[in-house]
């Protein structure tokens, strides 16, 4: 166990609880948002910027775990076995999506996810019996461990404890031989064949480990929404989580956290500022410009995001290299 | 006589890479394998390594059929092997290459990568420290990304990697080409070092007259897919057959 | 029977449609090697741009020109400044900056437009032909003629014309073209230039069908499972398969739906299948990557590793 | 200090959004962009009227109103957000919510915040006074609309009825009451058919062709003006008549004719507020703010959002004066004081845009007329009828 990662992602944590505490409600659903967005962003991660595997169906996966820690919560059953049953399920429907992984590669992969995505959201809406539909799935109220999630504020602890939690998983999971092979397999599938890495296997386990990561993040936005509607799971939301780990650094420990961040408040932001100038008018548009403005630009001119800024302008920083931090050429992204 | 391969024909379209192949290698043999460019040496290699499904023929390991098997069911089998070019993986540490091959030895496999979560591996790094990298002179890098190695290094990181699984058999894909003759030299002793230590046998593919010479205890001389000599090194310098073929005289 | 057939109608003017837009893609792929997911924006901002110079009081002919010009310069002006600095980028990278372009691209129009459905001005003659209990507008006769001729025309100068042989050398080999003398990175530009004035093109038409808004960049969506299901590296089969799709959805639409409801309603409490020809386009890509990756009209090998 | 970083940033996104408090703050999101933008006029008359007592009354009892306007852009989880915003941070006192999903999602915890609203939504699960005491609306339910288009049917001798809905919860939800009720049969009607599309669709023209094959004599829309557009916009290709079609409330606005000319002649829809530029005295009103600033939209919804306004002032106008002329200093005694006012209202005069109101059940009116699109424009063709 890297202790340093531990230290961090505590630190982090503490200080999300504490602003969450000093801004109100708002405030703790703004920073439960991050903090689930942090997880489903390192879920991503874990599959496209370690495992080099483009998956477009994120989006999807996070609806998989909103339903079923709905049902599962709805049912009576306890939220924290509701977020496992998530992360379960999200696990299995991942790795079913990853089965054409083991015969696509690269750009015909990726394709194939937005069907997958495509799939599973018209699944959400005519499965009745499951999702309720268009109509969406009203999460009644959870409890956690007996103590009830009514507040947004008593659902940023769960959230902060996962997104530890997974964040240090993550940080080892890349520290023993399966993660290793997986960043192998995103350099090159027949290098990973030639070195006796059993690619079908890794494959299957990082859609696996990472579409658990992904159900536990749709529990919690499930919890915290109080709904699993069809229309919050959409490839927009894929295309988000993408955002996020592209403009915090592909491949990196600290980038999905950032990138999360980054995403979620800055919408706020540009619609907070953009009120205070009278703005208000055209605000919408505004937000989604500087949304797809920033995107483009990191990609030009610092494809190595977020965390690849930060650090150049403290070079004394925390900056952490991760186990698989992008090298400077950048070539040694998925393909 | 430990591998047994008999047969083996492989051919791409209407090329035939590889024909009726034979070779048979003893354990602690070091047996060079050399030819011409394009004498289907390497895709021999692949062959018995698993990357290659050949047409006809078998490949025995100590009695069983090697063909059919992926690489990683080879690398358990105790086949492990190294590339021709190294490849560009930027992020992992010489530490992190090494543990992936040793990740096929039988005692590292129980338990699965959910036991490995929370199994400290500081005991496997000693071992890998003292046993493959510190005669491989890699263990001032051990923490570095190999991608700020050089060359030379880096393909003594791919051997350690392939030495780390400790194999029975060891398939060496020109070990010493691009390196310095200093280099190669320093190369060659670690592979007869190891031969010696793990009493493994190795078929060598290698263009570097000098280093075959010194190194295999046995050479098998290959053109157009076939074998058409086989001796000891200095029998194999000697035929005139090999010679026209191979170095070109007439 | 007449019901078939005016889904048919219906099915292959929209197929047009999805063939222009798909070719495009495949144009942009061949070339460059991008998966461009901006190539709904194109056609959203090229039904906006012929609808600014339509309102100008210019001839929709010279209108459909000025659009396509437009549209052909914004292309060339993305791949030279946003594409091209990313040659060397992952492919996840790639698409996603596509990703961003069609954001921007929909903020712009609606920050220019507005968020309103607008009535796009006539292009072609009101009025409808009936015959053999078919009724069809002229509007859906002119668009489904104008984009197949043009797919045609497209494809027979990428085949026949020096600029078009110069595309497919450059697109089959690059170093082979740059060895000959072509100018590559030109070439890409032009490839952009041309896909998206074809996307403008089609925006256009689709705006004459359906008017105009911003969900017009939706369409880009749909090229994927065509492309696929023709074959990446296809032109023709982009063509094809943007027929195919169109015809298929129209069907799912106007006679697999109604059935399959009907069935479910009396026999289960599920009681609509929802917008099933949403995913039956999804169902075919996913069948066709299994059964035959290459698509109907690619070649093997084309994959990129 | 990379973190520092991040935490400042977040620190400042934070405390940046902290509101000036008003004293008195109404929110308001509507569909600014998005999907259901053409109907968006409630939104700006509910802020038009409460801007325009700021104008000519110092605000409501002497009080200036904040009357914030935001964008839910048809996406729920926005929508969400700034209800979050709305109770928490601007300690709205009112709030006006858009989408039938989302209040249908939020309407547990508006009970729990205990803030007063409106939906502009006309599911009939939310109007429930006894589980919903905050939830209010203004005119009949979706059901109740649809009931009136299948009632006129019945009285023609019609028989066949298609109906056509959003794939979300605003279209399916009330179609499923209506379908499972059995009052299409208790009409002497028949049900051949329910079509459900994409709220974002563009090509119906297959859909249409669908509602063709089962010959109706009446194409019920549950949906809005943009959706309408594209059914009598494909309805025309398939060569089916607008006269076949009637739509909900949401289905009035003078884009449809505007933008489909021919196509649109013959389409209904139900009406329930008087169209703007009726010679009433909230006319009068409007006119003079307009005077000032530029309406936004002028249309129907626009009078209902006036209307809206009017409701929203007179109860928190009541709650003031109970307090003695003071705003209540604890929000939540504040909120549960306008909410008993909106209650108490019975008999209020909203200068002639609808019957007097009478929240009391939590539902304002139920009245309504069908209007029909003859020369480009709606006409009334009926007369007023309750529509319970």
């Amino acid at each position: 166990m890297n202790t340093r990662h531990l230290v961090i992602a505590v630190a982090v944590a503490l200080l999300m609880g504490a602003l969450s505490l000093a801004f109100g409600r708002f405030g703790a659903y703004m920073v439960n948002a991050v903090a689930i967005a942090g997880i489903g962003a390192l879920s991503l991660n874990l599959l496209i910027g370690y495992g080099g595997q483009i998956s477009f169906a994120q989006g999807a996966l996070l609806g998989v775990g909103a339903y079923t820690a709905g049902n599962i919560s709805n049912a009576g059953g306890d939220g924290l076995l509701a977020i496992l049953g998530a992360g379960v399920m999200g696990a299995i429907i991942s790795a079913l999506i990853g089965i054409p992984a083991l015969r696509l590669r690269g750009l015909y992969f990726a394709i194939a996810t937005l069907a997958a995505q495509a799939i599973l959201e018209y699944l959400f809406k005519i499965l009745d019996p499951i999702t309720n539909g268009v109509s969406g799935l009203v999460i009644r109220p959870t409890t956690i461990l007996g103590i009830p999630m009514t507040s947004d504020r008593s659902l940023v602890v769960p959230s902060l404890v996962i997104l530890v939690i997974v964040w240090v998983a993550v940080s080892r999971l890349m520290r023993i031989d399966l993660g290793r092979s997986f960043l192998v397999l995103r350099e090159s599938e027949i290098v990973a064949k030639g070195m006796g890495i059993d690619v079908a296997h890794a494959k299957i386990l990082a859609f696996f480990a990472s579409g658990f990561i992904a159900g536990l993040a749709g529990a919690l936005a499930g919890f915290a929404n109080r709904l699993a509607s069809p229309e919050a799971f959409t490839l927009d939301l894929s295309a988000d989580y993408i955002a996020m780990i592209i403009i915090g650094g592909l491949g990196t420990w600290t980038g999905p956290l950032i990138g999360a961040a980054f995403v979620v408040l800055l919408p706020e932001a540009i619609q907070r500022v953009g009120e205070a100038a009278g703005l208000s008018d055209i605000l919408s548009p505004l937000r989604e410009l500087a949304f797809g403005l920033l995107i483009i630009l990191f990609l030009i001119f610092e494809p190595r995001g977020l965390t690849a800024l930060l650090s150049r302008l403290k070079p004394r920083s925390l900056a952490v290299p991760a186990p698989g931090a992008v090298p400077a050429t950048g070539e040694s992204l998925p393909p | 006589m430990s591998l047994v391969a008999r047969e083996v024909t492989i051919r791409f379209g209407g090329v035939i890479a590889v024909e009726r192949m034979a070779l048979e290698v003893s354990p602690g043999e070091i047996v060079g394998l050399i030819g011409p460019n394009g004498a289907g040496k390497t895709t021999f290699i692949n062959c018995v390594s698993g990357t290659y499904r050949p047409h006809t023929g078998t490949v025995r390991w100590l009695g069983d059929e090697l063909l059919g098997l992926s690489p990683s069911t080879l690398l358990r089998k105790g086949v492990a092997r190294t590339f021709q070019n190294v490849a560009s993986l930027h992020d992992l540490t010489v530490l992190d290459i090494a543990k992936l091959g040793a990740s096929a030895r039988k005692d590292r496999q129980s338990g699965g990568h959910l036991l490995d979560f929370f199994r400290s591996d500081s005991a496997l790094e000693r071992e890998l420290l003292e046993q493959i990298l510190e005669p491989l002179e890699l263990a001032d890098v051990a923490h570095k990304p190999i991608q700020t190695l050089s060359y030379g290094r880096r393909k003594a990181v791919d051997l350690a990697r392939a030495l780390a699984a400790y194999p029975q058999l060891l398939l060496l894909d020109e070990p010493v080409a691009g390196l310095t003759s200093h280099e190669g030299m320093a190369m060659a002793g670690v592979v007869r070092n190891v031969r010696d230590r793990l009493g493994c046998a190795v078929i060598m593919v290698e263009h570097k007259m000098d280093v075959v010479m010194s190194t295999c205890d046995r050479i098998v001389v290959m053109a157009a897919g076939s074998k058409i000599f086989e001796g000891l090194p200095a029998e194999v310098q000697a035929d005139p057959e090999v010679r026209r073929v191979y170095l070109g005289e007439p | 029977m007449t019901l078939v057939l005016q889904l048919a109608v219906a099915g292959l003017a929209i197929g047009s449609v999805y063939a222009l837009i798909a070719i495009g893609v495949v144009l942009i792929y061949k070339c460059s090697g991008v998966v461009n997911f901006a190539q709904g924006a194109y056609a959203m901002v090229g039904a906006y741009v012929s609808y600014a110079l339509l309102r100008a009081g210019l001839h929709p002919v010279l209108a459909i020109i000025g659009c396509m010009v437009v549209l052909g310069g914004l292309g060339s002006l993305t791949e030279r400044l946003v594409l091209r600095p990313m040659l060397k980028a992952p492919l996840v990278a790639v698409m996603m900056v596509t990703l961003g372009l069609l954001i921007v691209a929909r903020a712009a129009c609606l920050i220019i437009w507005g968020p309103d459905q607008i009535a796009f001005p006539k292009v072609f003659p009101e009025g409808a032909i009936s015959a053999a209990g078919i009724f069809v507008t002229y509007n859906y006769i002119a668009a489904g003629i104008l984009a197949l001729v043009l797919s045609f025309g497209f494809l027979a100068m990428y085949q026949f014309t020096r600029i078009g042989l110069q595309q497919r050398c450059a697109a089959d080999n690059t170093r082979a073209a740059l060895a000959i003398g072509i100018h590559v990175s030109n070439q890409v530009s032009i490839a952009w230039a041309m896909s998206a004035a074809l996307a403008g093109l089609a925006g256009t038409l689709l705006a004459t069908l359906n008017g105009l808004s911003l969900d017009l960049a939706g369409i880009g969506m749909i090229a994927f499972p065509v492309i696929v299901v023709g074959g990446l590296s296809s032109l023709f089969g982009a063509l094809v398969a943007g027929l195919l799709l169109g015809l298929l959805q129209s069907f799912t639409d106007g006679l697999l739906s109604p059935v399959l409801e009907d069935f479910l309603r009396e026999h289960t409490s599920i009681y609509s299948v929802g917008a099933l020809q949403q995913v039956v386009p999804y169902a075919l890509l996913v069948l066709m990557l299994l059964v035959r990756p290459q698509g109907l009209f690619g070649r093997r090998g084309t994959e990129r590793v | 200090m990379r973190l520092r970083h991040a935490a400042a940033i977040l620190a400042l996104t934070l405390a940046g959004a902290l509101p000036a408090r008003a004293q008195v703050s109404v929110c308001i999101w509507g569909t600014i962009t998005g999907p259901d933008a053409l109907v968006n006029g409630m939104s700006y008359g509910i802020r038009d009227y409460l801007e325009s007592l700021n104008q000519t009354k110092g605000g409501i009892a002497g009080q200036k109103v904040n009357a914030l306007l935001l964008d839910g852009r048809y996406k729920l989880d926005e929508e969400l957000k700034i209800y979050r915003r709305c109770v928490d941070q601007e300690n709205a006192v009112f709030i006006s919510g858009w989408s039938t999903g989302s209040v249908k999602a939020l309407s547990d915890q508006i009970t729990q915040d205990g803030v007063p609203f409106i939906t502009q939504s006309y599911a009939s699960e939310v109007l429930d006074p006894k589980k919903f005491p905050y939830i209010f609306m203004a005119g009949p339910t979706y059901e109740q609309q649809m009931i009136i288009a299948l009632r006129d049917l019945a009285a023609k001798g019609g028989k066949r009825v298609v109906i056509m809905h959003a794939d979300n919860e605003y279209g399916r939800g009330p179609v499923n009451v209506i379908r499972q009720s059995g009052v299409v049969n208790q009409l002497g009607l028949q049900l051949v058919d329910t079509v459900e599309f994409r709220y974002d669709a563009q090509d119906l023209t297959a859909q249409m062709l669908r509602v063709k094959s089962r010959k109706p004599d009446m194409v019920y829309i549950q949906a809005s003006t943009p959706q309408a557009i594209v059914i009598l916009r494909d309805a025309a290709k398939a060569g089916l008549a607008g006269k076949l079609f009637i739509g909900n409330l949401y289905t009035i606005s003078p884009t449809i004719p505007e933008q489909l000319g021919e196509a649109a002649e013959g389409f209904r829809a139900i009406q329930a507020y008087q169209f703007y530029g009726t010679d009433i005295p909230a006319m009068k009103q409007i006119e003079a703010f307009g005077a000032k600033a530029p309406i936004e939209k002028k249309d129907m919804y626009y009078m209902k959002g006036w209307m809206e306004g009017i409701a929203i002032a007179a109860a928190v106008e009541g709650a003031i004066k109970q307090n003695g002329g003071k705003v209540p200093a604890d929000i939540k005694q504040f909120r549960e004081a306008v909410r008993q006012q909106m209650e108490a209202q019975t008999k209020l005069d909203d200068g002639g845009i609808t019957p007097p109101l009478d929240f009391s059940n939590h539902q304002g009116f139920v009245q309504a007329r069908i209007a029909e699109v003859n020369g480009g424009k709606y006409v009334p063709v009926g007369d007023w009828i309750d529509a319970r």
